[in-house]
């Protein structure tokens, strides 16, 4: 099984949810992060006192799929995030050697 | 009719309490000063930070700062621009239509500030107040501060600061201060019609409802409208606000008597009474077609109740409140829901839906149900505001001839100010939110 | 023993100062009137927005909107219920226990709308006031509204809105109203017996505590009380709902003089000195116990300084509020932290442990530091209510028979509403919060 | 120069309709009365919640709670110095630079409670009003209040509670009592020299400005000042409090005409013109030099005309208010951002900055600027405060000697308390923020 | 050493951190993020504009452990978070190259 | 390529971010997290009613970079992020198999 780590805009996460159902993704989990990279932020002031934004909000999606599955999944978050401007984000691949379904106990491929 | 009119008597009474002698050197009542700076406190307490909490709490988190500030700054830009030339043009006597210069920056003052201000002095229909001048302007800015915030409310989310500026002096001048003199103002040709607006449902909710209404049809709709999730980001602001609202809302219509007397007792009960009833009607009615009572509905009940009440507030009685709030509960939750949603404009934050169609509401309950002794004077024992076809056949002529010059009015300078300085932001900026765009600012 | 009754010199005063003439006519007094407004308006600021703040300031996130509506909308459905029948069983005649359905619907204003106020009416104890009923029945109403929001504050995070809904209903008419005629109204029994509760101790605070206390036990413990984290989500809103209930309260008890004189004055100035007295107290107490000056800590001394200080605020000086203040810091601090982790109840936001403990604080207190020539009348120039052991009994006396009354009478109706609509959500709905399974919404 | 003197005329008027008979008996009026219970609780309002919220809005998420607590928690312990010996201090005649102690723990009420107060008894500048002491002692409360919660945002985020109680029990009996005297006391020597200083400019502003640099001087910068990044963390909570600030001024400075008179009008509206003037120059000069008008830069806009306007209030007409708000505005941006850089001292929410600033500018515009007929009496009918060099010397004479006194035995108080108790916590303390190190509790 | 990466109900937090202390576990991080899979989530409405509510507040749980005691701290994490009804969430295993104790420069096993 | 996971302490980040920067490093994302461990935290009460805290406040760093730049990078952030007091927090090194720049649909090493 593979983690996909998407970081991507937030207003691209509903579609990017969207383009991984028809695959057969079951659930995925979502946290608000904060980015740096390319992209430049606005600058704010406060009181005379400027401080400039490196940090942008995107969300961090992660989904655990079977290996087979990796491919296409990831072709379609890609797909899905894609505005083509300046930080649309990344997508990392990462082996996972075990998983578990807290309610059954079910394991690994079962478990997703 | 204008309300003011209606203070004669209690002028009257404090006069006769001072005692002749007194009554020559001046008749203003300590009384009624202290209610009137009062509700003048109240309803600025609406705008800041009433309303501005109301609509903040309703708009997603990278535009609260922004739509806070659209509030607060409107405080600021109108009360100049009505010290300039709103206030005159809206409360001398002027012609029918609009007042003229003589009180441009408020001059005359420095002589008439300690007399009891008189109405349309001059004019047989003249209305003696016992308060000064100084503290009627004061009152009447508020009202002129909080239509123009009201109504930015249909447009949340998209609308350029610059452009808000322009737009709200030239539309605070051009058609606040004429609609006011028209109904307000003894020489008014509302006034002289006979409509009646106790504390400003004509001249400030349907008004500011229908002005936002062209707003948030000139400018579209706002980015993923009707897609994605645009879920309040804190609506216990809102319940803030509403909640202010509410209680400043006493000043708006029991400081309308323009004296501590029973006519400020019953507006306030009544307004009450409707608020409450309204609360009442509109949770009820989502919650039996929705399925749960929501606490957006509750509150939005509440200010729908309010804004009917207002131009009835100095001239029903309970029952008729009752009435009142129950009616504008129902009608609002669906000129919020199935009305907006039928026609399919985006007026972001209801000010159309709430204050255009329960202004309307009770604009014209008024003329059914307005309790005639309530207003009786010496010459008109059985009161000046008496409800009736008569009387309702004119709220009926006010209201269309306020929808239909805001509309237009509103219309020709929302072009003239997009031509100038282009009213929306463009969808990026929208999408990066109004917060950081417009002030380089953002909640933590 | 109403404080109404207090009322007549400064009714006097107007009178004298209107001059006969003017007198047959009229006996508002426009600074009383205006002064009353205020106060109406400071009431029911207390409620909304201050107790929804407070309130929600101390749940979990995902209850804030839940528990800001219970206070939001109590304020609407009191108000009809108090319009509907409540006021008229709470200050007509009828006998000690209760009034009668004269003023059903507020009937009978359209005649007595513009006249002074007389309560109990045709009783020779009958005392009149300079201001009109609607804004006694509006003052009155918003002490109604206040007293269920209070008393939920122990159920929090688990009651059901339509149990809410139905309880406070029954409760208000069958509970409320009749302990303010036993208390204000001069036929009361209490009154009669010569108890004395300036602005509420007894009918508001105790009243409100042990309803509370007693629904808590009724419904059982929050969801992992005892062993799950519950601190609050945001004490932020608790600071800013304590300080408008500071605020606000000074029109409940100033207000309570029903005119703007000197015993407004001086209900005002023993008000600020128990609240900060209350809030000095129960910091340094906890600062002692527990190593660090909370900031709940100190909102909650404020409001228990506040709730000791209302029954006795129009009767006390300067230095007696001290000695409140102080006392009832310390006991609530108790109250709310040894006691209920003692007994092993819980009240969840202390509902009984500030406002009944302090009521109860209050009431005795009163009895013994009342000081005369506070209430001297033409009639009784030694004062009508004086500190003393006759004065302290009758207040004992007062304070068990309202305990008692309200304890049982909650009871009851706890359980009738629980068979009927069933008073609490289920353990998967507590988990996920009301907000989000009441209200179908969230805080973002 | 007192305001209090302004009041004879209302005392006179209302004495005058109260008519004789009715005169000898007590001379207080209750439309004054009214006005000054309402502008106590606006005043009380503007530091709970007002300046808690507007100064809690501008620190990090970690202080939040202890900034809250700084501001309510003045609110208890100054009403308490207040009681025990700041009013007597301040306000009975003593000598020219201090009261005595007459009025300890405030006795002597329980004689004159309900008669009028006249401030300066015995002496022949004695002035009479028409409300009672209490109300006075209330209304004088609020100031002694709000003074040391202003001055203590220069040191946000940095100093121990304990530190805090100690200096401002210290600072309120020996800095703010003797200047309150000084200025408002007829006995004063500024009152006497002729300095005019309507509602506070001198004592409240200047005073809490100085104070609050001096603090942040001895007490040096906070942990990362100028490297890490201090933005506010919701600033949403300071337009809240800004708005309450705006909204509880009114009761600031038209309740300093202690009486509810066309002087009250006046006062409120110039106060509310001043006030938006300065928002306006600020955001404007901010959104010219810094490309954006930042919300922070509107409301810090507000506050400056607010506090530029206070010693002006009851001495000048509407143009001039308009003169000083834009003066305020831009000078005032430049203090907070210009100045403040340049000397590299760390007044952490602008005391200095903003209430410093703007006191002096509105001070000494008052000199310039006040129109004589606002302040005639029947022995001065061209007025007792007219602009003009001579009062503006008596300006900078009075302004000089506040700033001095204050900033010399601020500096002492604050020595001797580092020395006892530790002004600062340290840097770890800092880091992890006074919520929980001070407070041991923190926001969700 | 493996890091485990737990998703689980908040609700359960506490009881998975007293589980993992007796297996020697001395820290670990946990971050709010929010679920979207097969337990369903409320609608919300508001002013007659209804959304449904696809993501439900979860927990996510990060501990690094040694290899060898992966095994038993999967099945503690698992039996600690598990209430048996939907939604109860996931346990994903990973592999960890190399492990740093900032504060000492320690690493790998020393680093835990 | 390896994902490099920093917890460390909020303060630190800006420091962090820099010391990044000289290496090349482009971009990293961020996150707010609690973390349980050695460091203890104060006990909060409300009422009476005493919480110990034994979450305190930690930033996540996540950035990824190629498997030659991962050792120095490990370092710089130790170094950075360094107080020497307890819970200044932990580094771990994931390995990554695959990354993609959503806007281009580069990869790997061109997708950093
Ligand atoms: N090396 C990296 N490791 C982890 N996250 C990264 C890395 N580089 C970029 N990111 C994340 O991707 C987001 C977008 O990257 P950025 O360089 O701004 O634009 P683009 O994705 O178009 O190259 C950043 O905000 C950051 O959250
Ligand atoms: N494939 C997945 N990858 C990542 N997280 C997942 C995945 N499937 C489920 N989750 C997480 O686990 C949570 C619970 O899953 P869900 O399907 O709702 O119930 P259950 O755990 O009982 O199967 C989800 O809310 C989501 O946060
Ligand atoms: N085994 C672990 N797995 C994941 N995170 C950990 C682990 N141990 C510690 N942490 C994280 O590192 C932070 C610091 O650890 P702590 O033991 O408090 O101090 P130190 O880093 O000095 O040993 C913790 O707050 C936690 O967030």
């Amino acid at each position: 099984m593979k983690l996909i780590m998407a970081i991507i805009k937030p207003f691209r996460l509903d579609d990017v949810r969207e383009a991984l159902t028809p695959l057969g993704v079951q659930g995925l989990t979502v946290s608000e992060v904060k980015g740096f990279g390319r992209q430049k932020g606005q600058t704010e002031i406060y009181r005379g006192a400027e401080y400039h934004v490196s940090f942008l909000p995107k969300v961090k999606v992660e989904v655990v799929v079977t290996a087979d599955l990796a491919e296409r999944a990831v072709e379609a978050i890609a797909k899905a995030a894609h505005t083509g401007k300046i930080g649309d984000g990344k997508i990392f691949v990462i082996d996972i050697e075990r998983a578990v379904r807290i309610r059954t106990g079910e394991t690994d491929a079962e478990a997703l | 009719m204008t309300r003011w009119g209606k203070t004669l008597p209690a002028a009257l009474a404090a006069v006769l309490c001072a005692g002749p002698a007194f009554a020559q050197e001046t008749g203003i009542d300590s009384g009624d000063t202290a209610w009137m700076l009062t509700s003048t406190a109240l309803v600025l307490l609406m705008t800041i930070p009433g309303l501005a909490l109301f609509y903040a709490g309703m708009v997603r988190k990278k535009t609260v700062l922004a739509t806070m500030m659209q509030s607060f700054f409107m405080a600021a830009l109108i009360a100049i621009v009505w010290m300039v030339a709103g206030y005159s043009l809206a409360f001398t006597n002027g012609n029918a239509y609009i007042g003229d210069f003589s009180r441009l920056f408020l001059s005359g003052l420095a002589e008439s500030w300690d007399k009891p201000f008189v109405m349309g002095a001059g004019l047989e229909s003249a209305a003696t107040n016992t308060i000064p001048e100084t503290v009627f302007i004061m009152f009447q800015m508020t009202f002129a501060i909080i239509t123009p915030a009201l109504a930015v409310g249909a447009v949340a989310d998209r609308m350029r600061f610059s452009a808000l500026v322009l737009f709200m002096i030239l539309w605070s001048l051009l058609v606040y201060a004429p609609i006011a003199h028209w109904v307000w103002h003894p020489a008014g040709w509302i006034a002289v019609l006979g409509a009646a607006d106790f504390a400003g449902g004509t001249v400030v909710h349907i008004n500011a409802g229908v002005a936002g209404l062209v707003l948030a049809l000139v400018m579209g709709k706002r980015v993923g409208f009707g897609s994605e999730n645009m879920s309040p980001y804190n609506l216990g602001l809102a319940v803030i606000g509403a909640s202010l609202l509410w209680v400043g809302w006493f000043g708006f219509n029991a400081g309308s008597a323009a004296a501590a007397g029973p006519r400020a007792g019953m507006a306030m009960l009544v307004t009450m009474i409707a608020a409450a009833t309204a609360t009442l009607s509109w949770t009820f009615a989502e919650w039996i077609s929705k399925g749960k009572p929501s606490v957006l509905g509750a509150i939005s009940g509440a200010i729908a109740g309010l804004v009917a009440i207002t131009p009835a507030s100095g001239f029903v009685l309970p029952g008729a409140a009752l009435i009142i709030g129950l009616i504008a509960g129902v009608v609002c939750f669906w000129g919020a829901t199935g009305l907006k949603h039928a026609l399919g404009y985006d007026d972001s934050l209801d000010a159309f839906g709430v204050h255009g169609i329960g202004g309307i509401v009770g604009a014209l309950l008024t003329g059914l149900l307005a309790y005639g002794p309530l207003t009786a004077t010496a010459d008109a024992p059985g009161g000046t505001v008496v409800g009736g076809l008569a009387l309702f056949m004119n709220q009926v002529y006010a209201v269309v001839a306020t929808i239909v010059f805001t509309a237009v009015a509103t219309f020709i300078l929302a072009k003239i100010v997009d031509a100038v300085v282009v009213l929306r932001v463009n969808e990026e900026e929208e999408r990066e939110g109004l917060d950081v765009v417009l002030h380089g600012e953002s909640l933590g």
